[in-house]
């Protein structure tokens, strides 16, 4: 199995997690980050003092995958991602040696 | 007449609990919008109480209450320029120094043209905003609180001023406001959404409210705030203000239940963002009528209001248009049903001594009130819609694409409202 | 009497600061719970201002202040039923218009039942609540509020109009409320408190308040409107309100100072919730005898019922009750200690003109309060116990454990309170 | 003189409006630090409230208000120890209780002192802020409001009670406090943050605004609150009271404008905090002034005044003291500004009835003006950098480096301020 | 060595945190998430309008080991997490090729 | 390519980026987490009863680096995460099959 890393841009989260449920995959764990990158960050002002601020504001989806599944998730992911704007983001690929259902106690693909 | 301290005392906090409510509006408006517009919805409100105290000063203030300048349409605009006039000791408004009823009169006119915000959110360039403020209190507000507020006095040599049409030749009861703010700011919320369209994912992204507590603070400091708008509107500390006040409490009051009752019926769940609407459309029902009905009357006029608004605030989705935080469903709706009640539930027993269509006072009443409501709602309507357009066609009324996705407080207002996280300020910030 | 404008003016601001007292007790309460309970713990509040305003319009205010039934203990829930017969001219209370005194007192009802919220934090069912509230006011806080608040009057005819054992026959001091208010609101949380038992997790988990800035602002609120509360019981704006309201600073800033200092001797940390508590345990303890001590005597008063307060709080998690919000902690503590210093601290230089213990007047005022004080205590207490579990028997009081823990707030009210992270409304919500 | 109802009631609420610009100030102050500061922040106003509270009542009032001790430098400390004798029925100041009139002065003292909080944000020991408060009270306030507000009186057998110097033989203008609380607070600022130096990471790191909403309530509660204290600086509820009102709101507005314009033209933006900051900046400038001239005037002072100051609080980083909330650039040089160009924009048409330079009136009032400015300057200036820096040579000012860096809410107060995160309450904690 | 990774209630955090420090686990680091699976969302209601909220809040329990003690662990946080019912979380295991103590500079087993 | 993720103290992550920076990684990815280990948590104090919170502010670093950069990477984070004291944190390095920059669709190291 592998895990399937994606950093997007925040508008971007229900246009992914809609393609992926219509791909047929059943689960993902989403969390907040901040990225960094060649996009330019923002300028904010308080009382005349500028501030850059360089972390933007990005979303982090995990899905764990079947190995066959890959290529397929990655891709899904990357098209409904796409603004073809700078800042969209990565989407990069973990080996995982073992996955396990917390409620059933089931492992491997099962437990997906 | 002399001064009154009492009177003068009661005038005085009112007039602060009126400043009070722009803030509760915009803390009632800020809360409901999501954590990157909360500025900007913010601003809005409190850009009014900077604009529009400057403009009433000038002019504004002579506009609506100075000499009519023919059909009881307008007062002339320079009578009292500057307001420098009517600070010397023997300018007596009834028994209170008129410094102080031309300030009180002042925060109706911010508050307003604030409500109009609401239709708006997250989507309208911040100086064109100011310029509709501006150009919007004195093609509409003041004409019509003119029309609504300003009863024909006597000179000093003993002849009639003639004041408004409304107040004066139609003799509409409207005691604080329901035509000349809430169905006036509530059709022009209206006309203001047409103008600039939908927000992106309208109808289909979710726009939840981003802080509750914040709402619910809006609201209290509102209900808190509507005792000066309301009891104070007697510019008097007496028999007439005690009942206005109660009759407001009574129908927020009921109107409050009336509408978390059909968001038990209908959802299955009543909510905190429900009990805010419906305290807001019970103070709002209750403005015009509150000197006119009874504790009963008023109880029933703000929980039907309310029980309407609850189920007309959804109408905007099935009508197609976005006013985002539903100042038509709440401030048209009640503000129509408050004003055109008053000839239903009018009893002479009130201070305002007119009996109404339910106490057997015909249907007189009911037909001033009625004329009166869409007298000012459709000036309001089309003057709004062509002051929009205008600013729409020429210096553009909406932000881009792009900074109403990012979010409207960092595009215009360079600034975001909070930074809250474990890490907080950590989150990239430099001293440039 | 005459209507007088300024006491008029002093009483409708005052009835205004009591109104704004409930959503800043919400805020207070709010702030103490975790995120995911703040609104239902905000709504217990504000519910309070939409079912009591209709029940003390309906018959309230005649069942506190109608013609007594007998024996001091309940006015005619019939005399004033829908208080339209006090909006006319003529009626008047003292200087005031009754139907600004029947607003005041309608205030106070509405704060005493939302006082007792606190004490169910994250684990009532809504609909009991309300239930509750509808018959604690009726069966509990009407006649205990005329037991305190209703003098003996004169009828038209000139015939005594008798009103509460406690004012009256038993002549204890209570000018504001610690016992009808305080003591009352204090043992009925204990009572109701027993009734539903502990919050899963209590004792265990850490509870710990989710947002102190909204805690310190509910504080602040609390403060500015209890000078209605105190203040505007003198009914008038004379020498009186103004002791009493020199009075209430000075014994809650002597409170917040003190419970600060226990907690600096005994954690090692002087905390800004135990500043807000300060100023409420204060703010409870002058109550009853704001009338009757002079500046020092407030201080002691507001400085040994805040350091017994500091000290008292912890005992829940001894004796195993979840008082979760400290009510019996603070109202019930202060609400005692402030009624029943009145005997040691009272002196007859101040406006109620009663020598106390400390000052040379003996025990019979002191045995006075402590008559009072525990006649309220124990008829609240049973009475409180007798209706909680007969609700709890029937419709059940307490929301199922898995809605507990997943939070109130979307179980009850299907709402979430913030929603500020920085892809804030992203985190999955459709419109359906 | 006799008890007037209708003054009293102005000045009763007044009196509740100034207490609550304290915590006004502690939201305004607390939402501009981080998050890991914001109780710290607010707990240095809010302990103001109890440790002044509680001074005043002692001796404060009496150094104030008590018989002069010689040259109108400082009033006797015992005369009215306790407030004790001030309670009764009889003791009047001029229409109104002395019971409220201490307690409006209180106000004054409380809030000056919490107002120089905000230049020593994050980095203060709460013992020793205490213990500053207490002495800078004695040693600064309570003489410079003898000089500025005690005006000379009569006595029992009609002789002349002299007051304060400045109030009376040099006859300054300071209607509300420009130079006793404005001047003073602003400049004693400066003293206390050079004596503590600057934040770590001061330059560098952003120190952004944690709750911009939070600032916004902040502005919002002492703009309504700043009514009781210039129209309430009437001591009654009259004409002067109203123009005051009108000047008050009116210099705000147009600050708040000319804030916004400002950055507009300079940074691009309009933001929230720039009107929250210009709404302040206004308030401070037309304090002294706001008796003295017209509603034409109060908008060229509060715009004026306003500009300047958004020009000013940068001066800080070139200057390199970290006057980390701006409390110079808003407080010292607002207020003088507004004190000063009393001397400009008076007109005899105002209540204070004298003429300033712009109004034909010379320049005497302008000299007047600026002796009493620079004489409290100087004075505060000195004796706040001697209280200040006897204190940090002492038991020390400042916490340690880590205490900072970690967070002072925690290290001070063991408190964290939200716990807001969706999995909230369950980052860590345990009743232990 | 592994990097055990586990999404789980947040209810559950306490539990399987005392669980892991018994076990003899010294460390962990613990981030918000929200998750997405067979577990239904709620649905939330605003002025009438009903949404339906599908990402359910949710606790990241990241914890490095030796490898020998991997199945001990994973079994650990499953155990103590588990309530039965749907939305438990997973955990899964991942390889770790090098470790390092920011403060000491170990690095291997010695910096965990 | 590798995935170096580093917790470290909130207060140093402006130097960790700086230093990043400086060293010529292009991007990261920034995120909130709080830690458990060897630093003693702190206590707080409500209405008298005190709670330990065990659970201290950290923030997560992730950065994508070809393998030959590791190394380089791993010494800079280290180095500018130091404070010498407890909780300065951990890095620790896994393995990645494949990295996509979303805009692009480019991928391996030009994604990165
Ligand atoms: N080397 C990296 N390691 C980890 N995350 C990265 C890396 N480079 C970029 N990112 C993440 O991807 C996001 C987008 O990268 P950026 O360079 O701004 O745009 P783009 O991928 O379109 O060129 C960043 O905000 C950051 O979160
Ligand atoms: N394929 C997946 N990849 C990543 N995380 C997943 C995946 N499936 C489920 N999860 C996470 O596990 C949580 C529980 O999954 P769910 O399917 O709701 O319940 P259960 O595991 O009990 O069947 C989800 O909320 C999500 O955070
Ligand atoms: N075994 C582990 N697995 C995952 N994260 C860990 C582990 N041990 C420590 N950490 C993380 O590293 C941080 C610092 O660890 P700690 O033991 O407190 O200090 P140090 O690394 O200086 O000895 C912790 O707060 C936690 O976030």
């Amino acid at each position: 199995m592998k895990l399937i890393t994606a950093i997007v841009k925040p508008a971007k989260l229900e246009e992914v997690k809609s393609a992926l449920s219509s791909h047929g995959v059943a689960g993902m764990t989403v969390s907040e980050a901040s990225g960094f990158g060649r996009q330019r960050g923002h300028t904010e002002v308080y009382r005349g003092t500028e501030y850059t601020v360089d972390l933007i504001a990005k979303v982090r989806i995990e899905v764990i995958v079947d190995d066959k599944d890959v290529d397929g998730v990655v891709s899904v992911i990357s098209t409904a991602a796409s603004t073809g704007s700078v800042g969209d983001g990565k989407v990069w690929v973990t080996p995982v040696e073992s996955v396990i259902r917390v409620r059933t106690g089931e492992s491997g693909v099962d437990a997906i | 007449m002399e001064i009154l301290a009492g009177d003068t005392a009661w005038m005085l906090i009112s007039t602060a609990l009126v400043l009070l409510m722009t803030p509760g509006l915009a803390m009632f408006y800020g809360g409901m919008v999501r954590a990157k517009g909360v500025l900007n919805m913010m601003m809005m409100s409190f850009i009014s109480m900077g604009v529009v105290s400057v403009i009433w000063t000038l002019y504004g203030y002579s506009m609506t209450f100075g000499k009519d300048l023919g059909g009881g349409l307008v007062g002339s605009p320079t009578e009292f320029f500057g307001l420098t006039t009517i600070i010397s000791e023997d300018s007596v408004f009834g028994t209170i120094p008129t410094s102080v009823f031309a300030a009180f009169q002042m925060m109706f006119a911010i508050l307003t043209v604030a409500l109009i915000s609401g239709a708006i959110a997250d989507r309208a360039k911040f100086g064109s905003w100011i310029l509709f403020v501006i150009i919007w209190v004195t093609i509409v507000y003041f004409p019509v609180a003119h029309w609504v507020f300003d009863f024909d006095g006597v000179d000093e040599n003993g002849n009639v001023d003639p004041g408004g049409w409304i107040a004066n030749d139609l003799a509409a009861i409207d005691f604080a406001g329901g035509t000349a703010v809430h169905i006036n700011a509530g059709i022009a919320a209206l006309a203001i959404a047409l103008v600039l369209g939908k927000r992106v994912g309208f109808g289909r992204e979710p726009f939840k409210p981003h802080n509750l507590t914040l709402v619910m603070l809006g609201a209290a400091l509102l209900w808190f705030g509507w005792f000066g708008f309301n009891a104070g509107s007697a510019i008097a500390a007496n028999a007439t203000a005690g009942v206005v006040f109660l009759n407001t409490v009574v129908a927020t009051g009921a109107a409050m239940v009336a509408w978390l009752l059909v968001e038990r019926i209908r959802n299955g769940h009543a909510t905190s963002l429900g009990a805010a609407s419906g305290i807001v459309a019970g103070l709002v029902a209750i403005t015009p009528a509150c000197s006119a009905v009874d504790p009963l009357g008023a109880m029933a006029i703000g929980a039907i209001a309310s029980a309407v608004c609850a189920l007309a605030v959804s109408l905007k989705y099935k009508l197609g248009y976005d006013d985002s935080l539903d100042v038509v469903g709440l401030h048209l709706v009640a503000g129509l049903i408050g004003s055109i009640f008053v000839g239903l539930f009018a009893t002479a027993a009130a201070p305002a001594g007119v009996d109404g269509l339910f106490y057997g006072g015909g249907s007189d009443q009911l037909v001033k009130q009625i004329i009166a409501s869409f007298a000012v709602l459709a000036y309001s309507f089309i003057a709004t819609y062509i002051i929009a357009k205008a600013i729409d066609m020429t210096i553009g009324f909406r932000v881009k694409e792009d900074a109403e996705v990012t979010g409207i407080d960092l595009a215009v207002h360079a600034e975001s409202s909070y930074e809250i996280g474990s890490q907080g300020a950590n989150r990239g910030g430099y001293a440039s």
